[in-house]
């Protein structure tokens, strides 16, 4: 390993690290972010490191879970908190802030050797996710393509990123019941890359470190096939699977724990440029500034 | 005294039975071959992975994402403090309970109850001792996810395994040598304290430490007790959030950056050498401690 | 059948008695029955020890030797479902009365057991155990006892430069020498012997032959033995047993010259067993 | 007492005067044998708290799910919103399935590497090999998943190319390989405890090795053989990391074992890991699979005393 | 001294020999040694065994004469670490010869152990097994093997209605003479005993020696006890074991009433062992 990245982030902070602070940070929630606050917390190791802070992977709503419960200082969500959440989160009586940290992009891909299917519209997603009590053929989307029986490959029905591709795509039908559903994106790569007549979708990362292994599909929501790319996912023209991750913070812990309001303004400030260095796609610049405001406006 | 038995015959298919026992005791072998192979294969497969992220640096870094700068630092000490919980606990719990079965308990409904319950506890998955340590000790008794709560549940998890391993231990000490401390007037527990005790502690030991070796690389009951895969600080005090190693490498191996799969086979790496460390100090105490009688 | 012998054995009690008029009791047996579960083991024994004497304790395999010699010092509990029935007085008291406590009686009554069976631990430890359970902890007392044990088990010589070492490493006839240390090292006032012996090759039995010679002086000494030629070389009175019961008892020279019962005498000659 | 010897201390004289001293102070040992049986309650007390820990919730489950569709419907299919169906027939199958390869990995392997190391090896290499074979049990299964995905599944889609990626095949073999060292070291121990004169009593007839191991030895052994081989498949039955890398996640009641599995325990990690809302049916789910689990082992085991009571060997 | 007594013990061989020139050896053994790793355990052992009698080795505790009667099966084999030096012929063949099949002998020669070791399955098939292995498949010829070998071991009366039951349900006795016709079912030449009643209740002795009386009609019969009046009551020759070598060996009559050397005299009238 070299030490010297750990000097260079460390600019990216701000002039309030003179006080040495010390006390615990508690984050959990979701697998998608976790790669983020993961690089968030080691950077701000670095800066206080008497800070304790340690970062869970329970999953978005598991992590809402845990912050209903107070357990959790900051709960990291790939979708926007849910309506039955935050009624529970006013019952509790737990005041929070949503901020949003990065975008990533929900990646369909096939098999590489798939070499028929090159983009998809919306309409056609639907078609291949939605349960339809039988088994599907590739036939069955479009006429000319092969008569072989598809196999699908997605994160855990509980996942946001599943949250998510409900939300857009499946609109709340059941999802094809012979799914291979895992809250391990890895092992939807593998599966993906290792079955002809798969496919698949999760986080725009796991598509972008094994471009070799796979093969991903354009998507037309009516405007032509976008690819997901840096770009398209970062300026919005890759939809509507682009999307925002969040993390969400305890109001109460920020204006009575200074490590974290320390450690939260840390995250916003580096969210982007992490985001980035793990495979994700940062917010613009204003939306961050938006994020400090709505932070300052805490500690006050 | 008329024949029944042809001698001539029995000479005849003598050797087709010579040979017969030659070629299953060559499949008997390679049987036996076959774990050693799956081991070799396996070690193999980890070492060219993982061989290059082990430096010192492995050693002395917290998690990182970057995969040159990751490091199981708190890994590693975590799994050490999971064992300064486990040890005592399990062994303290483990051979009191054995030392009750043993020497203690009359025979009757209750005590075969008890034993009949063990033997059952040794089969329950370990994932339903999960569902327990969360109940229990995270919620009800309100540990969180601490090293006590995830301490706790394993030693449960590995109790049966001492309880068994001492109640051997304890049983193969000879009668003779309580007959001989009963006969200079000793009482029950000087006898067990000093006379049992230490003839049965290599048994106890090795039982304990494979005991020990399964508690750390337990990976299921730790997922659902939800605890942290992140963590860059280390315990300091058994209430303290932790991580372990098969979490950190279960965190590696689900990451989307193809090295972290290698950095992923130094940690089980680590992981291995340590577990093949605990077994070889079982072995050598089982062959040098265990007394002859 | 049964009756006479009864009859003419206790009127020959009290013809030794007489003989032995100077000696103590240490043990007076009155119509001791011992059951393991349905198995009647001991028949009505009736049997007076003297101090200071090796008593033998003779008879076929499964005559109930050991069974009677583990019943003086109350280890026979150890076996589940045992019963008894009668009375052992050591030295006036019934041991058998639950009120008489097993480690108080076995303070007394030391035992050396068939098979050497020394602690795994030093030849010091050995020695010293039994002094420090019953609480001596003053390492020079420690120190005098395990030497003057060694001495009077006569294995001093052997061991004094490696009492730090194993007891393992001891060859048989050592250990069981060692034992007998071990139970010198609480002054008992008897030492009961079962089959001490029979594990040892020659040389080792005659040391320990000697040395069960040199102790009857300070201790009273009861032996269990399946060599008859053991018996009439070590002991001063014999009993004989035969499924449960004792056949005969006298001093040892009568009995082995002029044994009264025809079971004795097919016995000692070898015609069974 | 009547001892000739002069000596300037009585041990036995000593002896009294502690004891007596002991008498006074309060006799700590008569608490041991209670603090012991507390040990040992512990164990009972472990097994009372992973029952109340499944039933609670598991009753809440079965106010929801009728007891009788979570046994005899053939669908597992809990996440969809609108038509969730809880038939545990295929996790069980899923489960059945890989036990069930595992126990014709490790059953053979397992018990001729017993055999190996009881009548064959030398005392040498048995001493040798026992500890290697066990390091093999101690492997974090997670390591396990990674090779069956990774390592045996590639292997086996060249010898069948209908082998899906998540199969019940590959983590079957692993799970086998896993536990073939817990039949082989406990089948191990059965034998080499039948006594050696019954070996010699065979040898001693002109038996060849073959034949005392297999007419006299194994039959002698049958109760702890048994024994392990139960033990070892209820391991099978409970182990959750590999199936869960390696077999998939689609339950299916099939008895393919090419096609994607889901295991009772692979369920309860699936919704462990995700995000079940707390109180929602899918979260009293786990329960519910967690006590079908546990039931499961639980006759297992039973079945596995049952065996050493009936055929208690007596030598 | 050893030379003298080797000497004289030659002498003596060839008298008996001389006196029993009808019959012919089963067994040669010439300069016999073994060790277990550094422990010599037979010393020159030369030792002629004849057909059709009952040859009894005797001698004290570790003496060798387990080691010695193991060896005539090459059973010794099992144990790790022994070496062997000089040649043992059974019927004009060197049995220590590697090129020997331990098997072939073995169908030959059999065994009887110490402790009675039937196998934990019925007795029927306790006896059955032998046969079986050695390729008698047939169910007929079975039974009629196991009802001769049951008579001839004189315990077919006693189990002929319970063949099925599992032999441990028999008592000691028993099984050692289930043991016996189990050695029986395979007609082997030669029956090798350790200590056949060792383990054995009187009666239980008394029938086993009874058996093997009627067995030497038709079998040769080596025997190692270690009671000295049953290797009088059975043998027709006896060799006294010493140290691992053979002190004496003569036809039982004259070694009990005019033993030759002083260390046989010794021990056969109880002056040690
Ligand atoms: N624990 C036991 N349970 C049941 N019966 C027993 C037990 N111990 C001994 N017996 C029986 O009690 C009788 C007497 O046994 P004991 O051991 O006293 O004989 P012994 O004279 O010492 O024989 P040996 O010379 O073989 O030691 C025997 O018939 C024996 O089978
Ligand atoms: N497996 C072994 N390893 C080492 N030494 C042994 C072994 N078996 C026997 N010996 C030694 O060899 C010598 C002869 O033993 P053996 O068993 O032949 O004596 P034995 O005459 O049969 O005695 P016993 O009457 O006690 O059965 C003894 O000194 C014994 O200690
Ligand atoms: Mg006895
Ligand atoms: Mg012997
Ligand atoms: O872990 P998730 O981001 O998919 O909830």
């Amino acid at each position: 390993g070299s030490d010297t990245t750990k000097e260079e982030s460390t600019s990216g902070t701000t002039g309030d690290t003179s006080a040495k602070l010390s006390g615990e940070v508690i984050i959990d929630g979701s697998s998608t972010v976790y790669p983020i606050m993961e690089a968030v917390s080691e950077e701000y190791g670095a800066v206080q490191p008497d800070v304790r802070v340690s970062v869970g992977f329970s999953g978005t709503g598991g992590g809402f879970k845990k912050f209903i419960a107070g357990e959790t200082d900051l709960s990291n969500a790939s979708r926007p908190v849910k309506d039955e959440e935050k009624a529970e989160l006013d019952k509790n009586g737990i005041e929070y802030t949503e901020l949003p940290l990065a975008f990533d992009g929900i990646t369909v891909v096939v098999n590489p050797d798939n070499d028929f299917v090159d983009h998809l519209t919306v309409e056609e997603l639907k078609a291949l996710w939605v349960d339809n009590g039988k088994a599907k053929m590739w036939s069955d989307i479009r006429p000319e393509w092969p008569k072989e029986e598809i196999k699908f490959y997605s994160p855990g029905t509980d996942s946001g990123t599943y949250d998510y591709f409900n939300e857009v795509i499946l609109e709340d039908a059941p999802i094809v019941s012979n799914a291979t559903l895992s809250e391990d994106d890895n092992i939807l790569v593998q599966g993906v890359s290792g079955d002809k007549n798969a496919i698949g979708f999760f986080g725009y990362a796991y598509y972008a470190e094994n471009q070799d292994k796979l093969k991903d599909v354009s998507i037309d929501n009516g405007n032509g096939p976008v690819e997901p790319t840096h770009e398209t996912i970062g300026n919005g023209d890759y939809a509507p699977l682009s999307r925002t991750v969040f993390t969400y913070v305890s109001n109460k812990a920020v204006a009575e724990k200074e490590q974290v309001a320390d450690y939260t303004k840390f995250a916003i400030e580096n969210a982007g440029k992490m985001a980035e260095e793990v495979g994700y796609i940062s917010l613009p610049e204003e939306d961050y500034k938006k994020d400090l405001e709505k932070l300052a406006e805490l500690t006050k | 005294m008329q024949k029944l038995v042809d001698k001539e015959i029995i000479a005849k298919q003598m050797s087709s039975r010579i040979i017969r026992n030659q070629m299953f005791k060559g499949l008997f072998f390679l049987s036996t071959l076959f774990g050693l192979l799956v081991l070799g294969v396996l070690f193999y497969r980890i070492i060219t992975q993982g061989i290059g992220y082990i430096d010192l640096d492995f050693f002395q870094n917290f998690a990182s994402r970057r995969p040159e700068n990751a490091g199981i630092k708190a890994a590693f000490i975590g799994t050490i403090w999971l064992m300064v919980v486990v040890a005592p606990v399990s062994l303290i719990l483990g051979v009191g309970t054995a030392i009750y079965l043993e020497e203690y308990a009359k025979k009757n409904k209750f005590t075969s109850f008890i034993k009949l319950n063990i033997s059952n506890l040794a089969g329950v998955p370990s994932i339903v001792f999960g569902l327990l340590g969360l109940t229990i000790f995270v919620r009800a008794l309100a540990l969180e996810r601490s090293v006590l709560a995830a301490g706790l549940t394993m030693s449960l998890l590995v109790l049966p395994v001492i309880i068994v391993a001492s109640q051997e231990a304890i049983r193969s000490v000879p009668k003779e040598l309580r007959e001989a401390s009963f006969a200079m007037g000793a009482t029950k527990w000087q006898t067990v304290l000093k006379v049992v005790l230490p003839a049965a502690i290599p048994g106890i030991l090795t039982g304990g430490i494979l005991a020990l070796s399964r508690a750390i690389g337990e990976t299921a009951p730790l997922i659902v007790i939800g605890i942290p895969m992140f963590v860059a600080f280390l315990p300091k005090t058994i209430m303290d959030t932790f991580t372990v190693l098969p979490m950190q490498i279960y965190n590696w191996t689900s990451r989307p950056q193809t090295e972290f799969q290698d950095v992923a086979a130094a940690g089980i790496l680590v992981m291995l050498v340590l577990l093949i460390l605990m077994n070889s100090i079982a072995v050598f105490i089982r062959n040098h401690f265990q007394k002859r009688y | 059948m049964n009756v006479t012998l009864l009859r003419s054995q206790s009127e020959q009690d009290e013809k030794t008695q007489m003989t032995h008029m100077e000696k103590e009791f240490v043990y007076k047996t009155t119509d001791l029955n011992l059951w393991y579960g349905s198995t009647h083991a001991l028949k009505n024994v009736n049997l007076d020890l003297y101090e200071n004497e090796v008593t033998a304790i003779i008879g076929p395999s499964g005559c109930g030797k050991s069974t009677y010699i583990k019943t003086l010092n109350r280890m026979i509990e150890m076996v589940p479902g045992v019963k008894t029935s009668g009375e052992i007085q050591y030295r006036g008291r019934n041991i058998l009365d639950k009120s008489y406590g097993v480690e108080d009686l076995r303070t007394q009554v030391g035992m050396v057991f068939q098979k050497p069976n020394p602690f795994p631990k030093s030849i010091y430890e050995n020695i010293a155990y039994g002094p420090k359970i019953h609480g001596i902890k003053n390492k020079k007392v420690l120190d005098e006892i395990v030497e003057k044990s060694l001495r009077g088990a006569a294995i001093w010589d052997e061991v004094k430069d490696r009492l730090k070492e194993n007891a393992y490493g001891l060859s048989g006839g050592q250990q069981q020498r060692l034992c007998i240390a071990r139970c010198l090292a609480i002054e008992p006032d008897v030492i009961l012997m079962d089959e001490p012996t029979s594990a040892l090759d020659p040389i080792s039995t005659l040391k320990v032959e000697e040395l069960i010679q040199e102790l009857k002086k300070d201790f009273s000494i009861i032996i269990v033995t399946h060599n008859m030629q053991q018996a009439a070389r070590i002991s001063d009175r014999t009993a004989f047993f035969l499924s449960g019961e004792v056949v005969e008892y006298r001093d040892t020279t009568t009995i082995f010259s002029n044994p009264t019962d025809k079971r004795t005498e097919d016995y000692i000659s070898g015609r069974f067993g | 007492m009547p001892r000739g010897n002069q000596k300037e201390y009585s041990v036995q004289q000593m002896i009294t005067e502690k004891r007596l001293k002991k008498k006074n102070h309060f006799n700590f040992e008569k608490l041991i044998p209670g603090l012991l049986l507390l040990t040992a309650v512990l164990s009972v007390l472990t097994t009372i708290g992973i029952v109340f820990t499944l039933i609670f919730e598991t009753f809440i489950f079965f106010d929801r799910v009728s007891i009788i569709e979570f046994f005899t419907n053939k669908k597992w299919y809990p996440f969809s919103a609108t038509d969730a169906s809880f038939g545990i027939m295929p996790l069980v199958v899923g489960t059945l399935k890989v036990t069930g390869i595992a126990a014709v990995v490790a059953v053979p392997i397992g018990l001729a590497t017993a055999i190996y190391l009881s009548e064959y090896a030398s005392e040498k290499a048995r001493r040798i090999i026992k500890p290697i074979l066990e390091v093999l049990a101690g492997i974090p299964t997670i390591v396990y998943g990674f090779f069956a995905l990774t390592f045996v599944t590639p292997i086996l889609k060249q010898l069948i190319p209908s082998l899906e990626t998540f199969n019940a095949l590959s983590p079957g073999i692993v799970v086998g390989i896993m536990i073939t060292p817990m039949v082989a070291s406990l089948s191990e121990d059965a034998m080499s405890s039948v006594p050696r004169s019954i070996r010699e009593g065979a040898f001693a007839l002109g038996a060849t090795k073959l034949e005392t191991t297999i007419k006299v030895i194994l039959p002698a052994a049958v109760s702890g053989i048994t024994a392990s081989v139960v033990l070892a498949l209820s391991r099978a039955i409970g182990e959750t990391m590999i199936v869960s890398v390696a077999g998939g996640s689609t339950p299916n009641a099939s008895f393919d074992v090419t096609s994607s599995i889901q295991t009772m325990t692979a369920y309860i990690v699936q919704v462990s890991t995700g995000d079940a809302g707390y109180q929602t049916t899918i979260y009293y789910s786990i329960y519910a699979v967690g006590m079908t689990l546990f039931l499961f082992t639980l006759f297992m085991n039973l079945f596995a005393q049952f065996i050493t009571r009936k055929f208690k060997e007596e030598y």
